[in-house]
């Protein structure tokens, strides 16, 4: 655990969550780590789709915003957005969505919107993005979040994008399309929901991290699953990996962009 | 056929005070050249849609061109807080803003509802969230073969949409390569589009199936290199990522914000000079 | 990743008697040899699916493979009538055919509403025409913001629907260019889709913003070189308009047609033997 | 006119109401000639949509279907066909729709469908194809069609597209977006609406051509305009470039497609 930090262990724990032909809706950030890491590890077909519509797209350094010319570049193809959300998501193609947020609840319904009131919040969050129609219609939802009173929340201040509601198959009756998130991973290991009253719930812990730990860490009374897994940590090939991959994006990111000051 | 014209002559006859305008591009191919102009000729009251609103509109935000946003996601890709923009929701700094709020599914519906001229787009969208709680402007409609119940968003037609693109020909056809967004989409619902772009040239490179617009749905075309710096124009620039990350910085304090805002934009006569008056390689 | 095999497996193995089929390409890249395929394989009770039936769907039926077809325009382009659709229709030769008629705007509509797995597609359509009153497909929804109606058209959603594309690679992403009708959406409103290509490749050509279907959305590939003749594909080979023309002349009469259809299709084993089979240099 | 046919002088009166600045779907036959004759002659800057998604196309030679490789070749751009219904016809971006039909009433409306009762008709023609909704929106339709009494009709079998509806503004009451039939061309001159009854009336006969035989060729008391105009002949320049076209065009069609028989 000291060789490697609790942000590339819950990168490592979700790329392990990801299979060889899965279709994957890709955020910015440790989800889109998470999927690349996959891609050059055990994953080398998994299909990466963001939302700026680049399909099929095989990065060699991480983009830093949501549509960096490196995806186009490398996708198979690139189409309008709408179609992104409407052809592809929608219609049921996408097997994973990664969601990030400020706060989820114990159902794990997220909030990107508010804190405080919707009229007059005192913290403006960024808002939903592509989260609501992800979590309604990717056929499962994994959750990447640090853990914090503050962020795993007993009431949300707003509910940008659903996961199973008030529980007890609230979800299903819905209508939602998708499974709903499957799998949160946070700081200290992965929460899943009891199969029955869908509560959030402790599944797995990293090695080294303890029930004490993520109870702490967690505003509601954390439950624990009847089982209770250890993370192995990050292989060596994978940490190497993942630590190639952030370093080649540093040094890509960090390179002057020249000015494209022209005779114009 | 399109009219070729400076960028400041078309933001001065087609921009008036209280439009609604999209500058489109997502991530890619941002019209900054266009938003600084507008903020250069001091518009108010401008009804601002983007599904991202990034830097441009936290500049036009910031420095008070406008009354509404219709977006999706307001923040700093990959950075954090676009702070002029909640400057203005959390504390009404310079002044109030009115929020048309959506999910990018919904707004892309609401786009593609615009370039159809049909008075309201269908998705299956916002399903047991608070968005339409608080937004009158998604509603629901039933399908009248199946009886199921849908999410429902009204068209997006703005008054004005301005674009950057790399390349116009002589006859004000505009050809597009790299992420899209809902660029295409806003420029068909738009009464007037606007496009800056990189290069004008004697003819197009061969499109067949690439993305073309074609002139008799452009209204002005202005010859605008580096246009959507610190955006990209894909086979042209780079995304400057750096600037994104400073900007953070620069923008997180008034006063420092509106510095560099006089500095760099009201005190420069054009993008050209904008372009110079940045630290080069350094910015 | 979808699977590549024989024209002849794919069709027996996704073909079943019933299935609802569209065999699309708008007179560019029309699926012929998967048409002639079926018709080998004495498939029945198929509800097809085509905005333009053409010369295959015409062969289709007038072997009795179809029970009902859902189009926009049935004729032979250019040229006049397809006469085994007409013999169905006026005299149920060989058999009746189910008619679910729709213009070329509403199947569209309904076409992308498949893609988009929506139960419904909306139009400003059909006003003021018989086509609603003969189909009760054709409804009307109000919009929930204006008020306004307009028309309705349920999804068509394919069991199967068949193209013909120039480029697949080995992994069966399929590349597509030229005029390409309503393929793309007929073939992400199917539960199965099967690609006939001219070529197999390692690489496919750079596409960006290019037409590919991804591999995932595929379910098989067959190569088959020259299938959408006396279609064409562009790039490899030219519409056989005189093929176009003749057809009337061999479709016009029963017995002729009947005798085409066996010397040409059912007495050739694939493809490659029909083709062999015509007057090279002069179908 | 013993120079010309009237299919020529047809095609030749129809290219002469188009404008340089038109933008006009095309569809096959009489009208793809006249637009094509329009933009080889005093428009050479119109606008050529077909309704297979070619925009701007500008062909050597005439299509026989609607969708010949030539179009693709030659178009500013190939777009999906439900975009040409929707982004381009549907939102109000074409000037001039030109449709044939089968059989026209006094009052513009068009059947292409059936001859007889629709379940079981005595003819079953091709069907509406794109006409509903070219009638519906473009700004000005233009009708092409041979006059006989069975095809200008007192009554249609069946109405696949709408002109005027029963005349007398029905069609503006009706919220159809486009103008409607401003001109139709046929064997002995041009008919037009009547400005208050929006009744077909002669309003235009091709040099030589006779009132009487006018009304001989149309299925009702074919009404006359206060003023008749006279079509003058197609001039040598128009009638060179169309003959030359159908010859270019005749040429490439009667050129033997090799069949595609590779080694597969």
């Amino acid at each position: 655990m000291s060789a490697c930090t609790r942000d590339e262990w819950m990168t490592v724990a979700a790329a392990r969550l990801l299979k060889n032909r899965d279709v994957c809706f890709v955020g910015i950030g440790l989800p889109s780590a998470a999927c690349n890491l996959a891609r050059l590890t055990h994953a080398p077909q998994i299909v990466l789709i963001y939302e700026s519509g680049t399909i099929g797209t095989r990065p060699d350094v991480m983009p830093l915003s949501i549509g960096d010319g490196e995806l186009a570049q490398t996708a198979a193809c690139v189409v309008p957005l709408p179609e992104i959300f409407s052809y592809y998501l929608q219609a049921g193609r996408v097997d994973i969505g990664f969601l990030g947020a400020a706060q989820i609840d114990r159902h794990g319904n997220l909030n990107s919107t508010v804190i405080g009131p919707y009229e007059r919040p005192s913290t403006r969050l960024p808002g939903a993005g592509g989260a609501p129609e992800i979590a309604q219609h990717a056929r499962q939802v994994f959750v990447m979040l640090r853990a914090s009173k503050r962020s795993f929340v007993e009431r949300l201040a707003f509910r940008s994008s659903a996961g199973y509601l008030d529980g007890h198959g609230a979800r299903a009756r819905s209508g939602a399309a998708g499974g709903g998130p499957r799998a949160v991973i946070t700081d200290f290991g992965m929460l899943a929901p009891h199969p029955e009253s869908e509560e959030l719930q402790l599944v797995a812990l990293f090695e080294g991290a303890t029930v004490e730990e993520a109870r702490a860490a967690i505003g509601w009374p954390l439950q624990l699953a009847d089982r209770i897994d250890t993370i192995a940590p990050p292989s060596a090939h994978e940490l190497d990996t993942l630590r190639a991959l952030h370093a080649r994006t540093r040094e890509a990111h960090a390179r002057p962009v020249r000015i494209p000051l022209q005779n114009g | 056929m399109s009219v070729i014209l400076p960028l400041a002559d078309a933001i001065e006859r087609f921009i008036t005070d209280g439009a609604s305008v999209a500058l489109e591009g997502f991530t890619h191919l941002i019209p900054f050249a266009a938003g600084h102009e507008i903020i250069r000729q001091r518009r108010r009251e401008l009804h601002l849609i983007r599904m991202t609103p990034d830097l441009i509109y936290d500049q036009l935000i910031g420095m008070g061109c406008a009354r509404k946003l219709t977006f999706s996601w307001g923040g700093n890709p990959g950075v954090g807080s676009l702070h002029r923009l909640r400057d203005a929701v959390e504390n009404h700094w310079p002044r109030a803003l009115e929020l048309d709020e959506h999910s990018h599914a919904g707004m892309a519906a609401a786009f593609c509802a615009g370039a159809a001229r049909l008075p309201f787009g269908v998705l299956r969208g916002y399903l047991d969230t608070d968005l339409p709680a608080h937004n009158p402007n998604i509603r629901r409609v039933a399908c009248p073969f199946t009886g199921e119940v849908l999410a429902a968003v009204p068209a997006l037609n703005p008054d004005v949409t301005i674009l950057h693109a790399q390349r116009a020909d002589r006859a004000g056809n505009v050809a597009i390569e790299g992420i899209l967004g809902a660029t295409r989409e806003a420029a068909l619902a738009a009464t007037t589009l606007i496009v800056t772009v990189e290069e004008i040239v004697d003819a197009l490179p061969p499109a067949m199936n690439g993305i073309v617009l074609p002139h008799w749905v452009v209204t002005a075309v202005a010859h605008c290199p580096g246009g959507a710096y610190p955006s990209y124009a894909q086979g042209h620039y780079a995304r400057d990522n750096a600037f994104y990350k400073q900007w953070d910085e620069i923008a997180r304090d008034r006063s420092r914000f509106l510095a560099w805002m006089h500095r760099h934009v009201l005190a420069t006569g054009d993008h050209r000079a904008f372009l110079a008056s940045l630290p080069q390689e350094a910015a």
